[in-house]
């Protein structure tokens, strides 16, 4: 069972901590990405699951045994790097071959998983240039290659698809997804595309600065983020939050900052009167709406094609963003009311930032 | 049995030492001589190292002929002591170290004389008269400016960068060398004496100072290369130069031996050359000693000479004359010229020749004279420091 | 991490039989006295050879020490090297510089600084006599173009300065090359970058191409150091260390005392060359304390 | 600031065109022609001098002989001469003779007459030719190939011992850290501060005791661990980025197989660089030979050349021949090797 | 006017043409992003305006003067390169300030500049770190700051926000956005982000296998694709294809390869009966119909939390997306029937792949 568990991790360079202890679970064959803000820490967290970081403290485990003494290249795993840190001397064919070659596969074997795994990451053309030779998207691939074409049983991939078009990009996931699959080995993928990791994913973990935030399935961490950072993390554009406070009177209302007042869901939060909270609403839960209580000025507008966004603020300045799908009409300095339904809020603790919501 | 034979020579030595034991090799089947030849510096400072580390050449061709007797092989219980003593008694002391040493170690295959030559074309075309055989340095410093003022030559005189050369010279000039013990003085008034003129002359342009003064340290430097363009007039080197005038100069111009000025302590120059010894190691000390004692016989001792163009110490054979095969007139006529020098040559000079510590004065003198050519030093300075030099050698030895 | 034991034994062996003892050997020598060749045979001496070479009534006057030559010996060692090592180092760098770059006929150019390298000091120092000589080829261009000629190996000075010329045109080729395939390692887009950050030309160099040479730029400055420190075989062949002692450098009198003298002073020279590896020790530490921010990449 | 196309970093103008920075290069290799290799050059040709030619003040550049001719009833050519002055003016005569300052000669066209000429009033012809007997005679002389194949033989085994063993150790004091790593380094670089001349005598008492005095191994051997190599190749991979080695632990690299397969081949400048020096340092290795090689068949290139250094004389013009000879196969090698010290990885596989 | 044109421009590497002759201008203070396929030769493009890569053949202009042998530095650029190229002995401070001081620029102004867009590239506090101690994300702002700092005429970006997370994205976006306004520069810009290309571009120019394929407003390049390319290239996911003919009795309807019909609006296009034609819906586009005639059966689902994507395939096989918005609570094998609004419907020549819209 190559599950693999991270207790109590740590991870100081000098006087800088940036992994403070870190604790999880990946089962077997199960597909976690990693995901938070850029320099959280994630792939340091992969690197030293790898063995190529020595540890500050706690254990790493796979398949239950704690590793911390075993060097990478006995753990028997594959890795992505972030900088692809290709061999520039070979080829990419040897660049492919070199770990097959390692573990003493047979050449006719070497030969036959390479082109596949090349023609599966559409890199079969260039199997006779050196890296130099390559565009930055096709290197990323050979990096993809070159740890896939081991199949391991733990893969480590650390943004591998950041250089890659859309369709591209669509076409790896699902051959990575069905790479998944097949092989029913675990993968450790680290991610900013919001898409991978809500599509890709049995479980994600949201890092902030070293700490791990929320452990989840996708819809999970999108329908019940534990706090405001996990909430705004996931999900793109981000939540909108709007302050105000719970009305001392009825619990059911919300005072925002704006004085605008806002109805609460009967159940589902445990708020308290007077409690200053903080109210989370998707910007394709706000709807324009004639009628709605809120009202905010539009400052620009982003046309996608199939959708757009509207963003703007409300009275007292806090940023409001809405999704309208299709091409919207609405110009920059209309003034619209928005509303929502009040099943998609969300309401956080404003002090903490952790949720509301009665688990 | 294989015999190793280390070699090394200016000519042809080595080889006709090699076509002697080779008759050898035919009498004795089974003996297989094997030449080596080397570069001279391995002989010079190779092979102590490998003598002391008992490794090395069964016998060798050496020049540092008292500096290497620890490792002598004594040929005396293979050989005729008489007919050694009585043919070649004057240099057989050169190997020996101390007075009670009464080895039979080398065989001094080619005596070398130190003196000068001069260029005879030169004076012709000068009209200037040869000096006679007792001319004195100073007499030689005149005509040889003269000369080279007349003909328009760079150089009047020079000398070989040697402690060895400059010692017949300084010796005709009266330095004794040695105190009344035997022990080695080096600097005495008759030394400083002609170091003085020596240094003067360098530096009024009578002696080319390129040779002394253009080097340092122990290096050696000779002046051989401006007599053969020509430009040098009186050039103070020694007998092994024949060979390489004859070849070099061939139809430039006339040269002739003039043999050493004369000075209060005689007209001497020099005595010097190598020879041939075993060594104490070899596995196979008769063979060795048979090899020696070959080259050693009268017979095969003329041939060499004959045909390695040396000049012979063996007293029968340089009594009959040596009939140099293939030589020119001029080279034939230079040779004999300096076995004439052999009685001019004073006991002072033998004794500073077998002295076990010549090398170490040579070198003390080059560089410290030297020194005081190009003004680093004054004459007395230098003089100071030879002395000083030479204590701390003979301390530092043995 | 005990493989790296591994990677390190074979040199190390050889290391230890072939330098660490002979070193050692060596430090043995220095208390002997005599002019026996064999440890063994060698009387003890204490350190008598290091108090008779640092026997000075006035430091900075040779001529009052009790070994005279080897101070003169140290004196031109150290003028030696500061000017070798400043021309080796400048004109190698040059000259990498200018190789690096995409010329044509780079193969050519190439060899022809590094030819020198392979020539044997003996040669090389015979090809500068001739040039050098009284009458010989320098003089006779100067003289056709109206100067007088200089008598260059007689003259103190100018003996000095042609022997260090002498082994910066021997050996330049040697760091060179070093320095060429420390150039070949600097990545090209930064240079790319630098470019398009408008870094002149100088700038460039200063900040882009030195610091990233720093590894390969200590290499050059211990081993120009140190084999300049040891400079012997050309300058001796050329001047024998003359006019008088004007170019005897330090390895010459360590030679001429201890393997080509007589007598053989091995403890001397041995004590000699101790008090020169102490000095240079101390240089090389200094130039590694330099360079630590680079040392490690 | 004008055209920056950078001299000291530039690697020619991009669009083909020479701008100022490639005339200084030219300029200033083209100074290095003449200085560096003129002399060299001078040297090759002094290598077909005679020796007299050798010798001769002052020098020229191009071999001399002079021209004779055959004079019927003269066994040996005679040496030709243009007559510039005197009764003769004019004239070309062949020379029998000098006897002081006049020579006696011959009209080759008249060979029974005998002219007395003033040797002032003679000029010698001489046309350009190479007194190739300089090498010829070297093949007679000795063993020429024998000496050849044990140069060879130790350069060869010498360097690649060399190149192996201080390419281990210095990706061992690149790549890793551990204790004693700084200490192993001084070591290295320490040991470079005793010049060999200096500890020759203790050399030569652990080779001897190693039982490896005259033998080929006694030269090859203790030269192996050269410092510089070691030195030299370790500054270099400080430069490979560790990432790449990361990337093959990843790949199940074994350690060794890491040094073999990647820091080996990135290291390709500095090994040719290394190898090139190292065949050199053994191709022109003396005084060492010396003292451990003492017999003949064991001799080396170089110690054969020496050897025409004697005591009182030196024989420049084999000497020269035999210089010349000996340099054109390190050329060769130097030549084969450079091309891959332009072989440095300009980009990595990163980012 | 720091226009910039590109008159004919090839590139080649040896027998390889990577660049088959591009004609564009680029007007003064226009944003133009170049999208395309992973190794189409965008790095490449830019690379030759910046003036580090030779040019083979044609002009390149840049304020009206061909530039093509002016040296890179000379050309007035600035430009991130994909592969960050930072200077790794520097520290962050000093990789910025490079640029400044190589230019003149006095101490003082220099600090506040670099201390500016460090905070505006939340860099700050990483300004005496050297590259290697950051993460890849820290580096690549670093790599853009770099270029930023200097405020040249012309900005070359390549992927400059490939390795960051999503709100980051979005805050760099907008920095770059601002930027642009205040500096009225050129921006030459290359993503793979369909977000990015569509919001921040005045003009989007998509590339080929070095061919330029079209060169418009990003509303242009959606709305109105001139070929099949650059429809599936812009938007995504992909717009879905079908293949079929124009029936030869009645113009306006489409018999498709599964013998479904569907109806074609009345006007915009040009079809001849008879003519094989695609027809072209983005997923979006597609809504789930239970009377709607296309038939597909679900494959699988991506739950996105704000959107969902269901991925199935038509009888004959035909891969088709649709878009569901929200949460879907379709499951993978049911089989559903889709339809689609017929002016969201694009129609092409299956032959040439060109549009058959009258334009
Ligand atoms: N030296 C070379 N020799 C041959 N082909 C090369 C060379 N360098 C680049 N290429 C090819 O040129 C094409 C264009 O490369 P470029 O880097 O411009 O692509 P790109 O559009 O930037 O791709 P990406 O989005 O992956 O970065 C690629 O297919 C690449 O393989
Ligand atoms: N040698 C070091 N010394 C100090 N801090 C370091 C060092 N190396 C990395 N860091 C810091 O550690 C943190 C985590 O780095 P890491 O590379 O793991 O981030 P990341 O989550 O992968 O970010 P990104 O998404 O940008 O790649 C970063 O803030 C980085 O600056
Ligand atoms: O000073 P050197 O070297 O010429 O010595 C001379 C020899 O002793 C002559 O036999
Ligand atoms: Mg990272
Ligand atoms: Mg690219």
């Amino acid at each position: 069972m190559a599950g693999v568990g991270l207790r109590g991790v740590r991870k100081s360079y000098g006087a800088v901590e940036v992994i403070k202890g870190i604790d999880l679970e990946i089962a077997h064959g199960e597909f976690c990405v990693f995901v938070g803000p850029s320099g959280c820490g994630k792939s340091t967290l992969l690197r030293m699951i790898s063995g190529l970081e020595p540890i500050t403290g706690g254990d790493i485990v796979i398949e239950g045994e704690i590793v911390n003494n075993i060097a990478a290249a006995d753990r028997g795993l594959a890795m992505v790097f972030q900088s692809y840190a290709l061999y520039p001397h070979m080829t990419v064919r040897q660049n492919l071959s070199f770990g097959l070659e390692n573990v003493g596969t047979a050449k006719g074997d070497i030969a036959a998983k390479v082109d596949a795994v090349s023609k599966m990451l559409q890199i079969n053309e260039l199997l006779d240039r050196r890296p130099k030779d390559l565009s930055g998207g096709q290197r990323q691939r050979v990096a993809i290659g070159r740890a896939v074409v081991r199949e391991p049983r733990v893969f480590l991939f650390d943004e591998p698809l950041s250089n890659l078009d859309a369709e591209l990009r669509v076409d790896m996931r699902g051959e990575i997804g069905a790479l998944h699959k097949r092989l029913g080995n675990t993968m450790i993928y680290v991610t900013h595309d919001q898409v991978e990791a809500m599509t890709m994913a049995d479980k994600i973990a949201v890092l902030r600065s070293g700490e791990l935030e929320q452990f989840g399935t996708p819809l999970e961490l999108f329908n019940n983020p534990t706090n405001t950072f996990v909430a705004g993390f996931i999900g793109s554009p981000k939540m909108n939050f709007i302050k105000g406070h719970v009305d001392h009177a009825d619990r059911a209302m919300l005072v925002l900052a704006t004085g605008e007042k806002v109805a609460l869901p009967a159940t589902g939060f445990d708020q308290k009167p007077g409690q200053n909270v903080t109210l989370g609403i998707r910007p394709n839960d706000l709807q324009p709406a004639p009628s709605a209580s809120l009202s905010m000025v539009v400052r620009s507008v982003e046309q996608l094609g199939t959708d757009s966004y509207l963003y703007g603020g409300l009275e007292d300045g806090t940023a409001i963003t809405i999704h309208s799908p299709g091409q919207t009409q609405v110009t920059p300095g209309e003034k619209i009311h928005v509303g929502a339904a009040a099943a998609s809020m969300h309401l956080f603790d404003t002090e903490s930032g952790n949720t509301l919501r009665i688990s | 049995q294989e015999i190793r034979f280390m070699c090394s020579g200016d000519g042809v030595e080595c080889e006709v030492a090699m076509r002697i034991f080779e008759r050898y090799e035919a009498a004795n089947p089974g003996v297989d001589v094997i030449l080596d030849k080397v570069p001279y510096q391995g002989l010079l400072d190779t092979l102590p190292i490998q003598l002391a580390g008992d490794t090395g050449p069964d016998l060798a061709f050496v020049t540092d002929l008292g500096g290497l007797n620890p490792y002598y092989l004594d040929l005396a219980p293979y050989v005729d002591r008489k007919y050694w003593e009585d043919s070649y008694g004057g240099t057989l002391d050169w190997y020996r170290v101390g007075d009670d040493d009464d080895g039979i170690y080398g065989l001094h295959t080619g005596l070398t004389i130190t003196g000068a030559y001069i260029n005879r074309t030169l004076f012709d075309q000068a009209g200037v008269a040869v000096p006679s055989p007792d001319a004195d340095w100073d007499t030689w410093a005149a005509v040889s400016r003269e000369v080279a003022e007349k003909t328009g030559t760079p150089f009047p005189m020079a000398m070989d960068r040697s402690g060895h050369r400059i010692a017949g010279p300084a010796i005709a000039y009266g330095a004794k060398i040695f105190d009344e013990d035997g022990e080695p003085i080096l600097v005495d008034e008759g030394f400083k004496g002609f170091v003085e003129k020596f240094v003067e002359w360098n530096n009024d342009g009578t002696m080319a100072k390129d040779v002394w003064g253009g080097k340092g340290g122990t290096a050696y430097q000779d002046g051989s290369k401006e007599f053969i363009n020509g430009d040098l007039v009186y050039y103070f080197a020694g007998s092994w130069q024949v060979a390489n005038f004859e070849q070099q100069i061939g139809d430039l111009f006339d040269w002739e031996v003039v043999g050493s000025p004369c000075g209060a302590g005689g007209c001497t120059g020099m005595p010097g050359g190598a020879g041939i010894v075993g060594f104490e190691q070899t596995d196979h000390p008769e063979i060795v000693a048979e090899l020696i004692d070959l080259l050693a016989s009268e017979e095969s001792y003329a041939e060499y000479s004959a045909s390695a163009r040396t000049i012979p110490t063996h007293a029968a054979v340089a009594a009959k004359g040596v009939n140099y095969e293939g030589a020119t007139p001029l080279a034939a006529a230079a040779l004999n010229g300096w076995a004439a020098q052999v009685s001019k040559l004073e006991p002072i000079a033998f004794a500073y020749q077998g002295n076990p510590n010549n090398r170490a004065m040579f070198n003390i003198t080059v560089q410290r004279v030297t020194q005081a050519v190009v003004g680093e030093l004054s004459v007395d300075e230098a003089m100071d420091r030879m002395s000083e030099d030479l204590a701390a050698a003979l301390a530092e030895s043995n | 991490m005990r493989v790296v034991w591994l990677f390190l034994m074979p040199n190390v062996l050889l290391f230890f039989t072939f330098a660490f003892v002979p070193i050692f050997l060596n430090f043995l020598y220095a208390f002997t006295s005599g002019d026996q060749i064999m440890l063994g045979d060698r009387p003890y001496a204490g350190a008598a050879n290091f108090e008779s070479l640092s026997r000075c009534r006035d430091y900075l006057d040779p001529n009052t020490c009790e070994r005279d030559i080897f101070w003169r010996a140290l004196f031109n060692t150290t003028w030696f090297v500061a000017l070798q090592v400043g021309f080796m180092v400048g004109f190698s760098l040059l000259t990498a510089i200018v190789l690096n770059r995409d010329i044509r006929a780079r193969g050519f150019f190439r060899s022809v600084f590094f030819f020198p390298v392979m020539l044997s000091p003996v040669v090389v120092a015979l090809i500068w006599k001739w040039i050098l000589l009284r009458n010989g080829l320098l003089n006779a261009w100067l003289i056709g173009l109206g100067f007088e000629g200089v008598n260059w190996m007689l003259e103190s000075s100018w003996a000095f300065a042609w022997s260090v010329f002498l082994s910066v045109w021997a050996h330049m080729g040697f760091y060179t090359l070093i320095l060429l395939a420390g150039l070949q390692a600097i990545p090209r887009d930064v240079y790319e970058a630098a470019l398009m950050d408008r870094a002149s030309a100088w700038r460039t160099f200063r900040r882009i191409t030195l610091p990233l040479l720093a590894p390969t730029m200590l290499v050059v400055l211990v081993l120009a150091l140190i084999k300049g420190v040891q400079t012997f075989d050309e300058v001796y062949a050329f001047t024998g260390g003359g006019p008088g002692s004007a170019t005897t450098l330090i390895i010459q009198y360590i030679y001429e005392t201890g393997f080509a003298g007589s007598p053989r002073l091995f403890g001397l020279a041995a004590a000699a060359s101790i008090i020169l590896a102490v000095v240079l020790v101390v240089l090389t530490a200094a130039q590694f304390w330099a360079n630590r921010r680079n040392i490690d990449g | 600031m004008g055209k920056i196309a950078s001299f000291l970093t530039a690697t020619r103008g991009k669009n083909g065109r020479m701008d100022w920075t490639d005339w200084v290069s030219y300029g200033y290799l083209l100074m290095g022609v003449l200085v560096i290799f003129g002399p060299v050059l001078w040297l090759l040709m002094s290598s077909f001098k005679d020796e007299a030619e050798i010798q001769r003040f002052p020098p020229r550049f191009l071999p001399y002989t002079q021209e004779t001719i055959e004079v019927e009833g003269y066994d040996t050519p005679l040496a030709l001469y243009d007559i510039v002055a005197g009764e003769f003016e004019g004239r070309r005569l062949a020379q029998i003779r000098r006897v002081g300052l006049v020579a006696q000669m011959v009209d080759p066209n008249e060979p029974d007459v005998r002219l007395k000429v003033d040797i002032a009033d003679r000029e010698a012809i001489e046309s350009v030719g190479l007194a190739t007997e300089n090498y010829t005679e070297l093949f007679e002389k000795f063993s020429f190939l024998k000496f050849f194949w044990n140069s060879t033989f130790i350069t060869v085994v010498a360097t690649a011992i060399t190149l192996m063993v201080n390419s281990m150790a210095a990706f061992g004091l690149s790549k890793y850290q551990f204790r004693g790593r700084n200490v192993m380094l001084m070591i290295v670089v320490g040991s470079l501060m005793v010049p060999q001349t200096v500890v020759l005598v203790p050399l030569f008492i652990v080779t001897k005791e190693l039982g490896m005095l005259n033998s080929l191994w006694g030269v090859i051997i203790p030269a192996a661990a050269t410092p510089t190599g070691v030195f030299l190749l370790r500054q270099y991979m400080l430069t490979i980025p560790d990432e790449i080695l990361d990337a093959a632990r990843m790949d199940k690299a074994s350690e060794w197989k890491i040094f073999w397969r990647i820091i080996l081949p990135l290291s390709v400048p500095a090994i040719a660089v290394l190898a090139i020096l190292s065949v050199i340092w053994r191709w022109n290795d003396f005084l060492w030979p010396l003292i451990v090689l003492s017999e003949n068949e064991n001799f080396t290139l170089q110690l054969a050349l020496n050897s025409f250094q004697g005591e009182m004389t030196t024989k420049w013009s084999n000497l020269l021949a035999m210089t010349v000879l000996t340099l054109l196969p390190i050329a060769c090698v130097f030549f084969f090797l450079q091309k891959y010290i332009a072989t440095g990885i300009a980009s990595t596989g990163g980012k």
